[in-house]
């Protein structure tokens, strides 16, 4: 008998519950000389702008204990040329293709999405919405103390809300792990007509260098993923899929499989690998022979069996 | 030059990427590479033993300029662990006959004799040596640099100069190179995550398409090798 | 010409910046064969409750990438008997005392002040309001369903004005990290009269246990610490320090000397050292000695030179 | 027994903690240890080399009963990595002529021969040993426990029993000698992060003051030996 190891997330049937994190894929091109792209449940891309973006000043990165932190500053070549240079690759691979959108505003956020609409090949659209090193404004005028749309749940269903109205496509929110409660934005979410959330993004973190007293990155603060922070991760993916009807797709310092049933088992209906396919170009798809495996083993023929399992 | 990325910690996550190093000798199916000890991920590779298994990435990057170069004169200006590549350059141009050795000029610079990578290679590789020292310990005392502007003040009909070191040194071999407005190529040295294009990490600042712009290039597949005179130094 | 590393937090000034954080220190006396306590700036205690506190079932640790989570489940003897048991041992020390409070409601931190302030040999008090592992409540209506003092600065607020107002001694508040903006968690506290703010108490996190499906702790969630939080934290220290005029504590997986320096020129005024003194029991003593380097190389002769000396 | 906890990482944080090991052997100037490679820090500890410098911190914990046994019958029960404490018992009390060798009896168990450890010791010590295995592969096939029981069967005056292994295991022995009213000291296995009293993390549930009441005793400074009789098992 096989094995079913699909999982639904809105409109789109992932064939296999694995996806790549947006911003750690490249342009999914850097990856194909190491496995066969076409086994990965879907692909997010980086996140696309209206406009190009040239990111950051260097130095960008810096690593931490069992993680690194990056402030990329969402470096992308803009919504058109996206879809002119970088789109048609993905189209031919035969995944489902999330395309991660953020705006500086939520008209931003709905003409992105509406581009993006208008070009073949995109299944679903994962809103950022906790990009950590970008300021933001938005239309509200109350609301425009707020740095990020992900730390307020009304701003998130303002987000959503407007984007939602635009597309039929799948919608996923992406949330910010820097808040105190992390089911209420992702309440707001799924009231505002997302499809699913995804969990998490990365943590606003610092590196200071002791000798030059200076923050190492260049944008002062940067955004930590990695092992380290999934044990928070879990957590949070845990008390958020309890609470929500709508799918949690889980990520945060999934390196191997186990990690990866860690978050199905607390409740994700699928997961996103990210810094590890840095240091291993093949991750996402060990995790996936792994969940296979681990399926073998114990002798289950599907996600359900899986997804949510935790026991108290 | 060209890089392989080297996960020195095997499955412990401290520390968690991989590390970027040169060839300084390869063939299609062994290399070798050369390094100093600075922190935790070379330390770490200091205990490798033989018939460990150790994983690696490459060869990733861009390299030197390796054809065109016959009738050329080829300076090749290295600092501290930038000097492997460019052994590995010149050994690469000999072999493979793309240059002629008595064309091949090699500066190396470094704080101390000790630090001067790579010497008896290059001594054996049969190219000429220029050597300085900051402290005089060996060679002239002073920076590679001057070593560099004498040669080309005496001769810099065709030449083309390669270089691969410290961020400092690559920047006044920039200079020194533009001044004689002589072809230059440096690889650069910057922090980076995964080597291959995934991250984004590597940046570094070039110049834009239209005159006075910037952008940032992605160092490990743009680079690390780029023309000098097309970096927009701090 | 002489060091002087002392530094001052409300009305204790302490000879050097390093102390020891809560539950890490056993009751000190565990580390008396390590080195010389006299050393430290100063201890934090283990929390102290009103009643004797059996703690959590076990397990109660589990290691993750470059940290560990713990549910200890603030086991302690009761105010009462820490009084008589333990509070002798630490009196004899000669350095700072500050013991470690908590309540499940406002009245019960006043009543664990006032007991400890009829005793001698206390220094200040650090409130533990954001220990993840027990459950709260608070007088106020419409607060109680807020899970935790930490995450709502109302409640901080209570707390500490209601703790200040029976107590003339150093009043040190300590916050949690899940929270969207610690800044205005920290004002709350000032505002009620605060003394210092600890930054931060550990990240409420989950490890499962693949095999059983079951949280690899008996209480399910439990509290991360070590290095891997480290550059949340300083980042949280630095935001902090920027917005409130009294000091913040620092601390967050201090394994030496550098990574304390790196809290102080972020904005502390004095760090803890916590986890690492499990797996070094020296760590304290060799932060300080290290900060003394760093000085004696650097020229500098007071901690003015170090404290918030981030360059931008 | 006592222990000691070994930093198996080196300078990296992963894994973090450090690991605890008892006593094969030990001196007031050295000491040995016998372990099992289960996972990431005893795989780390697989790679010291001789020379190597490495963080031990102990002796740790409190051990079995020392004196007072010259007229017992001791009946060391041991399993896994629970038997080198034990080989460490019963050779401390014959070295110190604490205990008379034929009042000291061993009773191994293991899953298969393979892992049934400090057989030659024990030999060499010259006290009696009864072997079984689950598989069979060596000694008596089954528990070892039913060793233990046929022992004290045939005869449980002045008896006391040691034993260290698994927590089942200790929980099976502690059962059998209260069966026989005979006093028993366990040598309990629990995670722990600091190993000397720091952290509170290494709980162990045991009876309370008064009747029926239950308190967390610490087991890495209370313990690891406790009586069998105190703890309440799962
Ligand atoms: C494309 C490329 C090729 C390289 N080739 C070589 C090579 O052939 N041989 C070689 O030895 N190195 C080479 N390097 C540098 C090498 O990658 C670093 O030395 C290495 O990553 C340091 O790792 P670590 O964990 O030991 O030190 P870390 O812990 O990462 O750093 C320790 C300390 O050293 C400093 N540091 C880091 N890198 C350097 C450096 N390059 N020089 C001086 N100080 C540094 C850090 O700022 C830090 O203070 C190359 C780098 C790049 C980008
Ligand atoms: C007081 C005390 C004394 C000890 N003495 C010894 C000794 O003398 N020799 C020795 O080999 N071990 C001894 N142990 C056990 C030893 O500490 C563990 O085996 C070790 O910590 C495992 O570390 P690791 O990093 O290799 O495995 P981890 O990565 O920590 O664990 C790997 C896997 O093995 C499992 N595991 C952990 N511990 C054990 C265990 N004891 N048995 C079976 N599976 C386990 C874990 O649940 C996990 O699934 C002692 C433990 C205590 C508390
Ligand atoms: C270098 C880098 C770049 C990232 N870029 C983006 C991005 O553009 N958009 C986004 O939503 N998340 C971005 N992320 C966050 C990841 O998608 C992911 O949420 C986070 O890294 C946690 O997962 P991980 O620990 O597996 O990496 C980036 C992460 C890294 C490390
Ligand atoms: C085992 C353990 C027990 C702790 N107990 C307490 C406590 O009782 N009260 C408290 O305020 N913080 C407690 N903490 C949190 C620490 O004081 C500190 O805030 C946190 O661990 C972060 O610092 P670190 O990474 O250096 O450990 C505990 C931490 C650990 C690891
Ligand atoms: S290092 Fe990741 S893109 Fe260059
Ligand atoms: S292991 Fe820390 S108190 Fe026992």
């Amino acid at each position: 008998m096989g094995l079913d190891l699909s999982v639904q997330i809105g409109k789109i049937k992932l064939k296999n519950p694995v996806l790549v994190a947006s911003g750690t894929f490249g342009h999914a091109k850097e990856f194909e000389n190491f496995f066969d792209l076409k086994k990965l449940g879907g692909i997010v891309t980086k996140t696309i702008t209206i406009k190009p973006r040239l990111g950051n000043p260097p130095p960008r990165i810096v690593e931490t204990p069992a993680g690194m932190l990056n402030a990329i500053g969402l470096q992308n070549p803009g919504v058109e040329k996206f879809i002119e240079e970088k789109l048609p690759y993905f189209r031919k691979l035969g995944v489902p293709i999330i395309v991660s959108v953020m705006g500086y505003s939520v008209d931003e956020f709905v003409q992105v999405v509406q581009t993006l609409d208008r070009a073949d090949g995109i299944d679903g659209y994962e809103l950022n919405l906790s990009c950590p090193n970008v300021p933001y404004s938005s239309k509200t005028e109350a609301l425009s103390l707020v740095k990020m749309f992900a730390h307020d749940d009304r701003m998130i269903e303002e987000v959503v809300s407007a984007v939602r109205q635009v597309t039929d496509k799948t919608l996923i929110a992406k949330l910010g792990p820097d808040v105190s409660d992390v089911p209420k934005m992702a309440l707001a979410a799924e009231k505002a007509g997302a499809d699913a959330v995804s969990l998490i993004n990365t943590f606003i973190a610092m590196v200071i260098d002791v000798k030059t007293r200076k923050p190492v990155l260049a944008n002062k603060t940067g955004g930590l993923s990695g092992p380290c922070i999934r044990p928070i991760a879990v957590r949070m993916v845990w008390e958020t899929a309890k609470r929500i009807k709508i799918p949690v797709i889980g990520m945060g310092g999934i390196m191997n499989a186990e990690h990866a049933l860690e978050f199905l088992i607390a409740g994700a209906t699928a997961v996103q690998v990210g810094t590890a396919n840095f240091m291993n170009p093949e991750a996402s798809s060990q995790v996936l022979s792994g969940i296979e495996d681990f399926m073998k083993k114990e002798k289950l023929s599907s996600m359900k069996e899986i997804i949510r399992s935790v026991k108290s | 030059g060209q890089f392989v990325q080297i996960l020195c910690s095997g499955d412990s996550l401290d520390p968690l990427l991989p590390r970027p190093f040169s060839f300084l000798e390869a063939t299609t199916t062994d290399f070798s590479l050369l390094y100093h000890v600075v922190g935790q991920g070379t330390q770490l590779m200091g205990k490798f033993k033989k018939g460990d298994k150790v994983h690696v990435l490459g060869p990733l990057g861009r390299g030197f300029t390796h054809s065109g170069l016959r009738a050329q004169q080829l300076l090749l200006v290295g600092g501290g662990v930038g000097i492997p590549p460019l052994y590995h350059l010149a050994r690469t141009l000999v072999k493979a006959d793309v240059a002629i050795k008595k064309n091949i000029h090699i500066f190396l610079g470094a704080r101390h004799k000790s630090l001067l990578l790579c010497e008896k290679n290059f001594k054996k590789l049969g190219v000429s040596l220029y050597l300085s020292t900051d402290d005089g310990s060996k060679g002239k005392k002073g920076y590679v640099t001057s070593l560099l502007t004498a040669h080309l003040k005496k001769d810099h009909t065709k030449a083309r100069v390669f270089s691969c070191g410290p961020t400092p040194m690559l920047k006044a071999v920039s200079l020194v190179a533009s001044e004689f407005g002589v072809p230059n190529e440096v690889s650069v040295e910057v922090p980076m995550a995964c080597g291959f294009g995934a991250c984004l990490g590597c940046a570094l600042k070039v110049k834009g398409d239209t005159p006075g712009s910037h952008r940032f290039a992605i160092a490990c597949t743009e680079g690390p090798v780029f023309e000098g005179s097309k970096i927009l130094w701090d």
